[in-house]
């Protein structure tokens, strides 16, 4: 009976966590939304203007009179907030300024292309930093020496340079890969490859120093004392330790796998919510810029819930209390 | 035919003024088939209907899918195309058009008087939210179907630029039934009779076009007739200059538009790659003197500010030989283009001379020259999204360059939007804005005073702000002339009051470079605005 | 967790295999670098005498060669000159918007470290939603609102780095005021004011110096990427992402322009890591 | 008990003769080392830290380290030269000739796993059994080192067990192939008491099995009961070696002796525990009541129905303090003693009123003290000074040595003043420290400089009554014995009153007058320290004092 007792609090405690949880992430949408609301409220012009593609389009008193009525721009501030608000909860983004479409549909086309090329240059940076950390961990001193500056260096590299490096080397010395994505799987090299390389040298630097604590801690000692071999300490006990921060540490990786999309979007001409976003701040499109950082908050969000399970799933202790 | 296309070609080229002759001449016996991936500079258009707003962008993909009524030819004469004829009333106030009666849209409305009607009228709509288009027609007062193949427009007064106006992209017919869709639907597809069909448009990455079999319209100046030889188009949006050449380097895409004049030279240097170069008409690329206030109210100091800047050193050194130096308001393709280079020798001795007597005589510690306390500064506003890279070099050399006289040059690069602010708020002494329209009349739309008055949006066209009664006068009335040597000589006029007025320092055409890979055979430009088309263009694979 | 939070966190795992009192040959090598910078920084003239938006369309594009260590870029200025001139711009952006992070960190963590449950909880909300601003997002935000140039872009740059010195500086108020010493203070019989004049402040604001060494790199490369995306500073100015934005263009046919101000922006970054780790093992280990 | 083995027994499972361990350039740590041990024999080595005992342990398993140059004349595992072997070769033995039990199980088994896996790794790399057997195997293992209910532990990461079944835990995955060697390293250090001696029992239950134990340790009082033989290691030698009878019974090494001399249980209040080298053989000051301050009977300090409690967190409350009653009287000691958990640490934050009680109060000289407001009691402070477990963490690490307690002496500002410095020497010289300290930092002090630091900040302010919470138990015994004592002279010149709380019954009986055992916040028994020692009434005591680790010879 004790039993039952303590399992149903445990359950408690977790329908708990995930209702805080929930609540957290709502709250964190609003706020996002609220702000960005009222941030672009600051904007200076007429937004009726800017709907019709800025000063430039030339339109007609009658256009702009319409686009005002249409989007409601002679409500009092308060109205239209709501107004948003309530668009917002049934999904509904607004239409694009300039894109003129709607903004749900244009985000998430665009989020695929995103996703894909996170993922992967997520995936990628994991891996180097895996192999690095291994490898300087076995190579001795300066195998360490070499790893630390090379991790430093590659944590160093903006975006930019480094995608425009690549392209000159890699496509237009060498000729090796396509320069632009193309829809294939060597379009994606370069640009995954760009964000990959800076990510592994942070990941790299977490892992290594985790994994030499790891591999120094008496628990390895005493597997060691067992007859453990070396590969049996590092693959049963140490990564394990080591990947944990690494894990933590994979939401903000996503965070800045989408700032580094933006640049790398445009560089590679991939389709993609940074590119999007970039040509949506150039043109002042307020819905679309408000759109993906909506959905980018979202993402962001469900990649820290994402993270937290993985490393409950890597943590069993994190299971207990 | 063979002979004829290779023909059409040469007359393309001659205007081309660069030939697509490569290594792997001579090509053989045109050949069906392929797809072609095109890759453009020019900003994803929000729409593909070129009635809707009306910028460049819209033009040169739509010419692929779009047809007007009539076209030009390389030497600037109007052709038939979806009309075969027409004739003005001698009052000039009512034009009728006998059309094609063989033409249907792709899809399957037939294209007859009414389509005309239905197409102008969707260009008046208000909602429809056209600029480009619905200024050209501004003299259009109605339209009707005199029968199924003859329309009749009517002017509220002469318009001798009628036909050059409906020659352009942004006037082109689109199927009457497709324009009762939701503006969204025929965005996303609008149906032409062109020699292409819209199949997809998947944003912020490209538009699928696909060929158009029953194609029976090319106009008068194409290289063949029936279907075009490529099966499929790929029209990708590459903004980043580089990407795109890297791209066409690595044979990702066959055609590049807004070539930079670096990647033109690399491009001269190699076989796998042949240049198109075709300036765009109507103005040239210029810089206009705001004369609506100081310090540029004063001829003196803008003649000061024209012999002061070294653009003939600039232009060489950054276009390295692509573009050449123009001295006309207007682009080197319309016939009417008066060019006088001796008003725009750089004589910066000349300048300060001028300054001098402009009062402008004391000169501060950077070495700007001061007036009464005020200094000599160029508010210099420059749009990022219209000059390209190398011309905003130029313009830091003409910084450079005027600084020596005595001239403060403040360049402020601009997104579109606060650039067009800057000017609605006459907050500009000088300022480039490129204008593209078939024909002289460009002039009046530049340079009449009407043009200095804001519309709703706040913007003008007349950035020079010259508000001169003769030039008014001149081209008020050459809108009107209809006789053609009439009519240039007062549009020469009118040019030459502009260009000693000193209210503009030309710079060279509009560019308009092409770079294709040379087993692209057959790419030529409407002669109209020097859009592509690949009606022509096939494959030598 | 954001860029600057996980720097930091790497600097503080201070390197273990270096000794913590000998100086490494990586740090000497930064000390050197950083020296340089500060120098063409504060005197570019004595590195490179050249003015750094002299033209001479008459030698555009030239490769790097004797005349031009680094070439010339579109309109014939010397790379190299405008490199080490453009070293004062892009630091002072970099120093400016940590400044700018920084000073609103400290406000926002001190807050929400010294005043109570009520204002730490309201604070910690805020900061977490705009840490759902990842990276960037704030900066073009904000860029959009106020439109694009340096001086937005290098307070973009500031307030999105701002959450970042906000928590670290919170956690470590936090931890610096439950420590053993601060409760030995309280037995010897010490004000509050004392003990946070004597022992909180310093023991928070030491950390602050390796922060902001670390975040200054960070900012530049920002606010570089900022200028690459034509939303910070513009050509012809003598700053490093401005150059490398003009360099892109002409990336096909000369390398050069764009290799080099990037190449910088690296030396930078690295510099003020180095830096930062060297700093903060000594004071770790004194 | 046995005098150990004879030499050279064929059933010796280690021989070692003149083993030499040294880590890069600077000279060895391990200098010519000779032991051997019998089956069914424990010997223990009992050294302090640095002494290299550890060294040692390791080089007996061939992990010394990847840097370390390991030597020796004869080094022979269960009969068989182990002397450089191959890596693959040692492997083959880790876990299956000779097994390692290290300290505080907490860290030495991997927080990421079923103990049940962890023991059953020496099975899956030395046999061949399949899953099933080796399942049932652990649960022997976990049966014979007397782990209640082996089939619900086998589950569970070792964070979720108690320190005693841990270390069982550890033992089980040692012996899991029962070697004929079983090395133990510190195996009971931070464990309470009570568990200590349950692990010591088994220790000497697997030697009577026929094992070979060796016992590293810097405790001789815990050795002395397990081991047949002791070596004495100081500075990378064995100066001393022989059955434990005449080892601790007749110390001849001085490093011997002092270690004997520093063991603080069964020695009067007032012994002297640090020898006096020059004089070695000086009679140790036997302990009168006049010889520490006249305890008279004024209350300096008083504790009335003290309760403290925590929120857990699931939410739940638990009383840390519960009910705490007691009189502290000037120039006495009031030693507080119980094992982990028991409260200690808790009352002594609330008797410096860093913490404020739920229930009952804290008075101070007979004025109130948890009651009355920080600002009034802020005057009261300087009377009630504290010495602390973690010295290092108790100074601000930017400061130096002189700021340290310059600041105590409320002298920041005149930094140079004469008075200030002598003041300065004096306290130094008072905790027997040379003046060369006064501008190090304290992380580049030793443990016991360390706290001697400590006392003198607490001294500074010419305090009445010094709390002091485990001010020992981070340190090496002759350490240990130094402070112990340097506290017993401060009390007495300065007629000093002592909260002394440890966990340490031999260090308490040593240092109390009055005795307080804390068990779950509660005070089970308290009362004058020879009569608590020597007739404990509350069964917990007895069970505590049985459990003390005496020189049992």
């Amino acid at each position: 009976m004790a039993e039952s007792v303590v399992r149903r609090r445990a359950a408690l405690r977790v329908l708990g966590r995930l209702a805080g949880r929930l609540g957290g992430a709502l709250f964190v949408l609003w706020a996002v939304a609220s702000i960005t609301f009222f941030a672009v409220r600051l904007i200076p012009g007429d937004p009726a203007q800017a709907v019709l593609g800025g000063p430039g389009s030339q339109a007609s008193p009658e256009a702009l009179a319409a686009v005002t009525a249409e989007y409601g721009f002679d409500q009092p501030v308060i109205v239209q907030y709501f107004a948003q608000l309530g668009r917002l909860a049934t999904g509904d983004l607004g239409r694009s300024y300039a894109l003129n479409m709607d903004v749900g549909p244009l985000v998430l086309s665009q989020l695929g292309g995103t996703l894909v090329l996170a993922v992967l240059s997520l995936a990628l940076a994991w891996l180097l930093a895996l192999a690095l950390a291994t490898w300087s961990t076995r190579g001795g001193l300066v195998a360490a020496r070499v790893a630390t500056s090379l991790e430093i260096v590659a944590a160093a590299l903006p975006h930019f340079w480094l995608a425009t490096s690549l392209i000159v080397v890699l496509s237009i010395w060498l000729g090796l890969l396509p320069p632009i994505s193309t829809g294939g799987v060597a379009g994606l090299v370069l640009p995954v490859l760009t964000l990959a390389i800076p990510l592994a040298g942070f990941l790299g630097q977490i892992m290594r120093e985790s994994l030499l604590t790891a591999l120094e801690s008496p628990f390895v000692l005493s597997a060691r004392a067992r007859g453990e071999s070396e590969r049996g300490a590092l693959w049963i006990h140490a990564l394990r330790h080591a990947s944990l921060p690494a894990i933590s540490l994979s939401g903000w990786a996503f965070g800045s796998l989408i700032s580094g999309a933006v640049v790398v979007e445009t560089i590679f001409a991939r389709p993609g919510l940074g590119r999007t976003l970039l040509g949506a701040v150039t043109l002042r499109d307020v819905p679309v810029v408000i759109g993906v950082v909506m959905i980018v908050a979202v993402a962001y969000i469900l990649m820290t819930l994402l993270t937290d399970a993985a490393s409950r799933l890597v943590d069993p202790r994190l299971r207990l209390s | 035919m063979l002979a004829a296309t290779t023909g059409i070609i040469a007359v393309g080229l001659l205007v081309a003024g660069c030939t697509q002759a490569g290594p792997n001449e001579p090509v053989g016996e045109p050949r069906s088939g392929g797809t072609l991936t095109y890759a453009s500079g020019d900003a994803e258009p929000s729409c593909l209907d070129p009635h809707v707003g009306g910028n460049f962008p819209q033009a040169l993909v739509s010419a692929q899918y779009l047809e007007s009524l009539v076209s030009r030819d390389s030497g600037g004469r109007i052709i038939p195309w979806l009309a075969e004829s027409w004739t003005p009333s001698d009052d000039g106030l009512t034009w009728d058009f006998t059309l094609r009666d063989d033409v249907t849209f792709t899809d399957g409305t037939v294209f007859d008087a009414e389509a005309v009607r239905a197409n102008i009228a969707h260009l008046q709509d208000p909602t429809t939210l056209s600029s480009t288009g619905y200024l050209a027609l501004g003299k259009v007062a109605g339209v009707e179907a005199v029968s199924s193949t003859v329309v009749r427009f009517t002017l509220s007064e002469p318009d001798s630029a009628l036909l050059e106006s409906l020659s352009q992209p942004w006037l082109a017919m689109e199927s009457p039934t497709a324009l009762l869709r939701s503006q969204d639907e025929n965005c996303a597809s609008p149906v032409g009779t062109g020699p292409f069909i819209v199949e997809s448009w998947v944003k912020q990455n490209a538009v699928t076009l696909v060929r158009n079999d029953d194609y029976v319209s090319p106009p008068a100046d194409a290289g063949h007739s029936g279907p075009a030889y490529l099966d499929e188009v790929i029209w990708r949006f590459i903004p980043d200059s580089a990407s795109r050449y890297a791209a066409l380097q690595a044979g990702e895409v066959d055609v590049i538009d807004n070539a930079q004049p670096d990647t033109i030279m690399q491009a001269e240097q190699s076989d796998a790659i042949e240049q198109l170069d075709s300036p765009r008409p109507g103005a040239a690329n210029r810089i206009e003197l705001n004369s609506g206030q100081a310090p540029f109210d004063d001829v003196r100091v803008r003649e000061a500010f024209i012999r002061s800047a070294n653009v003939d050193d600039a232009v060489s050194s950054l276009f390295q030989g692509t573009a050449t130096r123009s001295y006309s308001a207007l682009s080197s393709v319309e016939a009417t283009a008066v060019s006088n280079a001796a008003l725009f020798d750089y004589d910066p001795a000349a300048a300060a001379t001028l300054l001098d007597e402009a009062g402008w005589t004391e000169s501060d510690a950077d070495g700007y020259r001061v007036k009464n306390g005020v200094r000599l500064s160029v508010e210099f506003p420059v749009s990022t999204n219209q000059s390209i890279p190398a011309e905003q070099s130029v313009f830091e050399q003409i910084q450079a360059t005027a600084k020596e006289t005595g001239f403060e040059v403040k360049l402020a690069p601009l997104d579109l939007s606060s650039w067009y602010a800057a000017l609605a708020a006459n907050d500009y002494d000088a300022v480039s804005a490129p204008y593209t329209k078939v024909g002289p009349d460009v002039l009046r739309i530049l340079y009449h005073s009407d043009s200095i008055v804001p519309a709703p949006s706040g913007y003008f066209a007349n950035l020079a702000q010259v508000s001169d009664p003769d030039i008014d006068e001149l081209l008020t009335t050459a809108a009107r002339t209809t006789d053609a040597d009439e009519r240039r000589d007062l549009y020469s006029d009118a040019q030459d009051r502009i260009l000693e007025g000193f209210y503009v320092l030309p710079l060279y055409d509009q560019q308009n470079h092409f770079l294709l890979r040379s087993d692209v055979v057959g790419l030529r430009t409407l002669p109209t605005v020097a859009v592509p088309t690949l009606y022509d263009a096939w494959l030598n694979r | 967790m954001s860029d600057l939070e996980v720097r930091a966190r790497l600097a503080t795992r201070a390197d273990r295999l270096g000794q913590p009192r000998r100086l490494g040959v990586a740090e000497s090598v930064a000390g050197m670098l950083a020296l340089l910078l500060l120098v063409s920084a504060l005197a570019p003239q004595l590195l490179a005498p050249g003015d750094p938006l002299g033209i001479d369309p008459l030698s555009a594009f030239e490769p790097p060669n004797l005349a031009h260590g680094f070439g010339t870029d579109e309109s014939g200025r010397d790379i190299y000159t405008r490199v080490v001139h453009g070293t004062q711009s892009s630091l002072l952006i970099g120093a400016a918007a940590t400044a700018i992070g920084l000073g609103l960190g400290i406000v926002l963590g001190t807050l929400a470290g010294m005043l109570g449950r009520v204002v730490d909880f309201t604070v910690n909300r805020f900061l977490e939603v705009l840490f759902a601003f990842p990276g960037l997002l704030l900066a073009l935000l904000f860029i959009v609102i106020f439109g694009p140039g340096v001086a937005t872009a290098t307070i973009a740059v500031g307030l999105s780095t701002a959450p970042g010195y906000a928590r670290i500086i919170r956690a470590q108020l936090i931890s610096v005021r439950s420590t053993a010493f601060v409760e030995a203070a309280t037995v010897l019989g010490r004000t509050r004011w004392q003990i946070l004049r004597r022992h909180i402040l310093p023991n928070t604001l030491a950390p602050l110096f390796v922060l902001a060494t670390l975040g200054i790199g960070q900012a530049i490369v920002w606010a570089a990427t900022l200028s690459y995306l034509g939303l910070g500073a513009e050509p012809p100015t003598a700053e490093w992402g401005a150059m490398l934005s003009a360099g892109r263009t002409y990336i096909t046919s000369a390398w050069w322009m764009s290799f080099f101000p990037g190449l910088f922006i690296v030396l930078t970054a690295v510099t003020a890591t180095v830096l930062g780790r060297g700093i903060d093992r000594r004071m770790r280990h004194l | 008990m046995s005098t150990g083995a004879p030499k050279n027994s064929p059933t010796a499972a280690l021989i070692v003769r003149n083993l030499r361990v040294g880590f890069g350039a600077v000279d060895p740590v391990v200098r010519g080392v000779s032991f051997e041990i019998a089956r069914g024999e424990c010997l223990a080595i009992v050294g302090e830290s640095g002494s290299g005992k550890s060294v040692t342990a390791r080089s007996l398993l061939g992990l010394a380290g990847a840097n370390a140059r390991v030597s020796a004349d004869r080094l022979e595992l269960d009969g068989q030269n182990v002397l450089g072997l191959t890596d693959r070769a040692w492997r083959a033995r880790r876990g299956k000739t000779v097994g390692l039990v290290l300290q505080d199980a907490l860290v030495s088994l991997d927080p990421l796993r079923p103990i049940g896996r962890e023991i059953a790794d020496s099975l899956r790399l030395h046999t061949t059994l399949g899953a099933a057997a080796r399942a049932r195997r652990v649960l022997e293992l976990l049966d014979a080192v007397g782990l209640p209910d082996p089939a619900r532990q086998v589950q569970k990461l070792s964070g979720q067990l108690s320190g005693g079944e841990r270390q069982r835990a550890l033992i089980a995955a040692a012996i899991a192939l029962d070697p004929p060697l079983l090395i133990a390293d510190e195996p009971t250090t931070a464990l309470d008491v009570t568990v200590q001696a349950q692990i010591l029992a088994l220790l000497e239950q697997i030697t009577l099995a026929g094992t070979a134990v060796l016992l590293i340790s810097h405790d001789l009082a815990v050795v002395s009961h397990v081991a047949h033989r002791v070596a004495v290691m100081h500075d990378g030698l064995l100066v001393e070696t022989g059955s434990t009878a005449q080892v601790l019974g007749s110390p001849a090494h001085v490093q011997t002796r002092r270690m004997v001399a520093a063991i603080p249980a069964d020695k009067p209040r007032g012994t002297r525990l640090s020898l006096n080298l020059r004089a070695a053989d000086a009679p140790p000051r036997i302990a009168t009541t006049d010889s520490t301050v006249a305890c008279d009977s004024t209350v300096v300090l008083e504790a009335s129905g003290l309760s403290k409690s925590f929120r857990r967190p699931d939410g739940s409350r638990f009383l840390a303090v519960d009910d705490v009653s007691f009189v502290l009287h000037r120039g006495s000691t009031l030693g507080i003693v119980g094992e982990s958990g028991s409260g200690k640490t808790t009352t002594a934050r609330l008797l410096l009123a860093l913490l404020q009680p739920d229930q009952g109060e804290v008075r101070v000289f007979g004025e109130p003290w948890s009651a009355a407001s920080e600002k009034t009691r802020r005057g009261l402070r300087v009377g009630v000074g504290a010495i602390y477990q973690d010295s290092l963490g108790s100074f601000d690490p930017r400061w130096s040595v002189a700021e340290i307690l310059r600041d105590a002496l409320g002298h920041r500002q005149q930094r140079r003043a004469p008075q200030t410095t002598a003041r300065l020497r004096s306290l130094l010289d008072e905790v027997g420290l040379a003046a060369t300290v006064l501008p190090r930092r304290p992380l580049e002090l030793s443990g016991g400089q360390r706290q001697r630091i400590g006392i003198a900040r607490a001294l500074a302010a010419r305090p009445e009554i010094l709390i002091c919470d485990e001010p020992v138990s981070s340190l090496d015994v002759s350490v240990q014995a130094q402070v112990l004592d340097l506290l017993d002279d401060v009390q007495r010149d300065r007629g000093l009153s002592l909260i002394f709380i440890s966990h340490d019954l031999g260090v308490v009986q040593h240092v109390s007058d009055q005795i307080a055992v804390m068990r779950a916040g509660r005070i089970m028994e308290s009362g004058p320290a020879a009569r608590v020692f020597t007739a404990p009434q509350h069964p917990y005591s007895v069970q505590l004092l049985a459990a003390v680790p005496r020189l049992s010879i």
